[in-house]
């Protein structure tokens, strides 16, 4: 990868760290609601998924998809628009933190049913196949959800099928309290996923370029009709499940030793030492994400929420009287 | 959709299929998945000859996986194809029931509208085959409590024929509940049945002393009810309410507005089965309409069992709505 | 059951709790399953404490496959044991409904009364913390639908203490509808609360102007409503449902039979909802005991969306019943 | 195996073969109704499996379990007398030819949702674990049944907990119409399952011996505490899915391939070459097996109907006053 790939990799992860540090902060004063659930730590994954995709590419995330979302090029200013709940949220309100949709770019969401988006990205795939057309569908969800049936329907359909999915397991080894050994029989997933006839990886998920070049192997492969791919991410989320877990299910220990391989500053200290960052450096970029957060904050903060009288709008194309009524 | 002159009489497995085969060839992006939709024919042969004329892509045999495939589906209809997937029967329903109302149901509204989900579901359903209680659901009431589903029954040749089409074109997902014991059944269809519009109720046979208000599997019995209580001079007006919803109120309030009394029927358990909300409806908007107490049948709440004498038990019959349809005139 | 002399002051959650360790401790074939129920502490902290008292056979954190884990409750229970099942929250109960329906209500009837299937489901539910369309489901009327079940909301903290052993000496499968919003609510305990029995519903208020039928997460809404129409002259009586099915409609009944009224409140969607079939039932029944027509409250028929004034105005409220209640009598 | 063993099971395949050629022609006369999936050709499997088990075992089986349910030692009479729908029949007339059920016998259905049995099979054995008996769980489904999200669920939790199941897939290579590599993107079914940690063999479906053997070393294991095993039993059905099959998605030859590795007469052979067997023994059995066969038909077609007003009976145990409606 180029040098430029890299600092562009470390500067969508630096936006996602700040992000998610500033939607702490809004959601303990009471601007964001309902469920919240950050990925800080979980930075090399978003970057280096995103970053192997194509514009016409799909992506098919959780409710853990905020670093996927900006990733994807969404705007900050919708999101957090959209977590404040106003009519310029990225799903005008309606959707919250769990459900950052943004077709212009085939973010097709957001799904916070566990597993319940894998099925989708499959169908995605599949309307491409039966247009011919080269497209990849990026499916990303957790270690906990291979656990699910659906996990399992899909990737038989999938393989059986030969569709372009890439999927994506962003193995943060806990599902809510629940360690991977807990849940799972078998803790590794690439080995699992193979057993469906899916070419599967595992990747080390904290370190960003490991991640782009493991997608982009998928994603060729998919694209060029080899059928589904596995990318069992290895990696780890630094803070709570969501907002409201007191998180007392892991060994600070644990914690602390991954904490020192934080993916921001493993990215961080390559690009030093190969002289593509300095602290002068780092510290502009800082300061333009800060700004970058200040203004979407602003701006949301400042747009408008949906009218009541809008709340029918959206359930169906033409009025169901059911609705109305 | 094909222009016939003259009226055929063909059966409502025909009906289905021509409705089948015409959606395929008329617009290339539509296509058929579900289990043994393809080799098979069709578990009650629907589907037959459809994989011969449209090939494997298009006419598509899944795996054994309901959530997958109907989710699948659903992530077609997102990326623009136009998906007409079976669940063999609507026993197997439960199992996709989770992608139908937390994806189909709510993209569009959770995505502020960006979304569409142009997906539809054949959904075969109707007791009294002798296949007890794991085969003899009738569940389409959940599906019409859910906001964001169209849910409709073809109860006629011409609804059979021509509701898929209609469904097809709507861009939100319709679920199509198919009377399996239908599928055998012979009758006319009207030359030019033309396009089928799935907003309104129906009034298969008008009335003035009772309606009786059915749909999908117990139009025909509420129909035959009609017929032997007006040897005995009762003149029952009988309802087809063709869509479960959105529920064309309007056409059961002007009917009871006529008859003055209420019978529904429905194959569902009683307890907050479709019935239910007819009624409800009435009471709340019709109530000094009412000249009885509502009747209402449905099922026998128990598993529909196998033993022929106790499945029929069971099951509404053309016994009990006449009975019925007495009792709301005493 | 521990016998308090005194009445006490506590939480929800800590009823809740005080049910589960009695369960556990009084029988060791109880056992608690169900995701992160153990180290976790229950996703709403109901189960703290649980699994460092009774180790991690008896309180059993299960993986992220709710039909899986809801059968095998199933299967437990027909093997001697008395499971109790834990869906985090109704949102992902769909998933596991066809083991529910398919499996636990009918394997007794099926069977021809050979088996029995003494399971305990406990399902959080409750809309209203702004958690958007997917995470706001009530479907409690879904499960009422079913014969071979039993299905229980406790909505004081007597019932939410006491239901749970009742529900556990029931041989069939009981579900029981907690509710979210309450788990932190604290209030006093009676001295004494003694067993509680499933099958009458009760007056939490008397009233004679209008009946309000709430249960649930509706029950604390409906009674602050009373409180306000009192103010305003008007005297509501507050009947708590408690037990979905089977409904003692008889209780409802003789209410109407005293207010000649009727305002149904749940958080269902309208159509289909468990008030449809409350309505239905006094139409059916006491069509004559009415002066006015039935009111019923649920949720507007949407997704239930994030943004705070959106998911508001969706919902049923104090004010929104206060209303409905005024209609009623005018 | 010792000789009887082996003659054993030949008894329990002719039982299950010359039952199974009734129930065509009562179903043909209108005795027998609803739905009738017979298991010709699968005679070995059920023979076998279910030798291999001991009384205190559970069972858990399909639609297609009439031949498990011999094999179990479920009386021919009561479970004609249930496909006649008589009062006698093992769940009452209540259940049908797919829904057998014998509590006594620990045989516990009967299930019509395909891959519905499989969790159920797992709570039997995990109430077992907790109270530390040693008893083991079989449960038998189809290869279809692999594809359903219930399957994978049920064999993570039980290889995750440890649970004496024997998972017997019954591999007749199709799901009604669709054929094993239709279905599944990995074909050898033994090796998914092991997947999940399960020991897992495939095993020669059509020889009653082997799969008595294998069935006995995956019960041996799961009993002494080895956890969960799987068993792939490669066989064929050489009659259609149900009687309304009209079977045209496979072809003549391959079905005559099959034939020629009939079950029944393939231990018939072994017995014969062993000495076990001859014309006369066999003349001898098929009378004795023809004379229990009608004799259970008799007393089942005399048997009473449950009286319609018991139709509410057995919903739940108090009755449920709305059943009572
Ligand atoms: C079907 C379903 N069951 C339970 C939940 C509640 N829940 C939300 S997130 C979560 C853990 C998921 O873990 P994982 O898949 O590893 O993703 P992570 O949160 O670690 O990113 C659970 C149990 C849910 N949303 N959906
Ligand atoms: C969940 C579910 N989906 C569909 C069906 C309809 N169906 C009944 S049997 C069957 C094929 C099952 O194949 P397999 O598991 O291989 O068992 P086999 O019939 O070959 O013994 C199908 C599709 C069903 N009963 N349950
Ligand atoms: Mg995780
Ligand atoms: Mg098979």
């Amino acid at each position: 990868m180029s040098g430029t790939g890299a600092r562009d990799l470390f500067t969508t992860m630096l936006r996602i760290r700040r992000f998610e540090e500033r939607c702490v902060e809004l959601y303990s004063a009471g601007a964001i609601r309902g469920f919240l659930h950050l990925c800080v730590g979980e930075e090399a994954v978003a970057a280096g998924v995103l970053a192997a995709l194509s514009a016409e590419d799909a992506v098919v995330s959780t409710y853990r998809e905020h670093g996927h979302a900006l990733a994807r090029g969404v705007p900050m200013e919708s999101l957090l628009a959209e977590m404040f709940g106003r009519v310029t949220g990225c799903s005008r309100g309606r959707g919250g933190s769990m459900h950052l949709f943004d077709a212009s770019r085939r973010f097709y969401g957001g799904n916070a049913i566990v597993a319940g988006g894998i099925p989708v990205a499959v169908g995605l795939a599949l309307a491409d196949r039966l247009r011919a057309r080269p497209r990849v569908t990026a499916c990303l969800f957790g270690d906990g959800a291979v656990a699910e049936g659906e996990f399992h329907e899909s990737l038989n359909l999938a393989a059986l099928w030969h569709l372009p999915v890439v999927f994506c397991c962003e193995n943060n080894r806990y599902a809510m309290g629940t360690a991977l050994a807990r849940s799972h029989a078998e803790t590794d997933l690439a080995l699992r996923a193979g057993s469906y006839g899916v070419r599967s990886w595992a990747v080390d998920g904290m370190d960003a370029v490991a991640v782009r070049e493991a997608t982009a192997l998928a994603v060729d492969t998919a694209r060029a009709g080899g059928g589904p791919c596995f990318l069992e991410l290895r990696t780890y989320r630094f803070r709570a499940h969501s907002m409201y877990d007191a998180d007392r299910y892991r060994d600070r220990a644990e914690v602390e030793a991954w904490r020192l391989r934080d993916p921001v500053e493993l990215l961080a200290a390559d690009l030093t030492a190969d002289g593509l960052l300095d602290d002068a450096g780092r510290k502009e970029l800082e300061e333009a994400v800060g700004r970058e957060i200040d203004e979407a904050e602003r701006a949301a903060e400042a747009a408008p929420v949906e009218p009541v009288e809008d709340l029918t709008r959206f359930v169906t194309t033409t009025m169901d009287p059911e609705v109305a009524r | 959709m094909t222009v016939t002159a003259e009226p055929r009489t063909l059966t409502f497995r025909e009906a289905f299929r021509e409705g089948l085969r015409e959606a395929l060839a008329g617009d290339d992006r539509v296509f058929l998945m579900g289990e043994d939709v393809g080799r098979y024919g069709g578990c009650f042969a629907v589907s037959q000859g459809l994989l011969e004329e449209f090939g494997e892509e298009r006419v598509r045999d899944t795996p054994l996986s309901e959530s997958a495939f109907v989710g699948a589906g659903i992530g077609a209809a997102l990326g623009g194809a136009l998906p007409i997937v079976e669940i063999m029967t609507v026993n197997f329903a439960m199992l996709a029931l989770d992608q139908i109302v937390n994806n189909a149901a709510t993209l569009r509204h959770m995505s502020g509208g960006q979304l569409s989900v142009p997906l539809v579901v054949r959904i075969p359903t109707g007791p009294g085959r002798q296949l007890a209680a794991q085969h003899s659901h009738t569940l389409e009431g959940w599906f019409a409590h859910v906001p964001g589903l169209r849910v409709v029954a073809p109860a006629t040749l011409e609804d059979a024929r021509g509701m898929l089409a209609t469904a097809l074109a709507d861009p939100d997902p319709v679920l199509v509940f198919e009377q399996i014991g239908s599928y055998g059944v012979r009758g006319e269809l009207a030359a030019d049945p033309g396009p089928v519009d799935l907003d309104r109720a129906a009034v298969r046979r008008a009335g003035s002393d009772v309606t009786v208000v059915a749909y999908g599997g117990t139009l025909a019995p509420a129909l035959d009810a009609a017929a032997e209580l007006a040897t005995g001079d009762l003149s029952a007006e009988v309802v087809d309410l063709r869509t479960l919803r959105p529920l064309d109120t309007a056409t059961v309030l002007e009917s009871v507005a006529r008859t003055h009394r209420l019978l529904v029927v429905d194959n569902a358990w009683r307890t907050g089965g479709p019935g239910a909300e007819i009624v409800a409806r009435v009471a709340e908007e019709a109530l000094d309409e009412l000249d009885a107490p509502v009747e209402r049948i449905g099922a026998v709440e128990v598993p529909v069992p196998y033993a022929r004498q106790l499945e029929e038990a069971a099951l509404p019959s053309v016994g009990r709505i006449v009975e019925a349809a007495r009792r709301a005139v005493a």
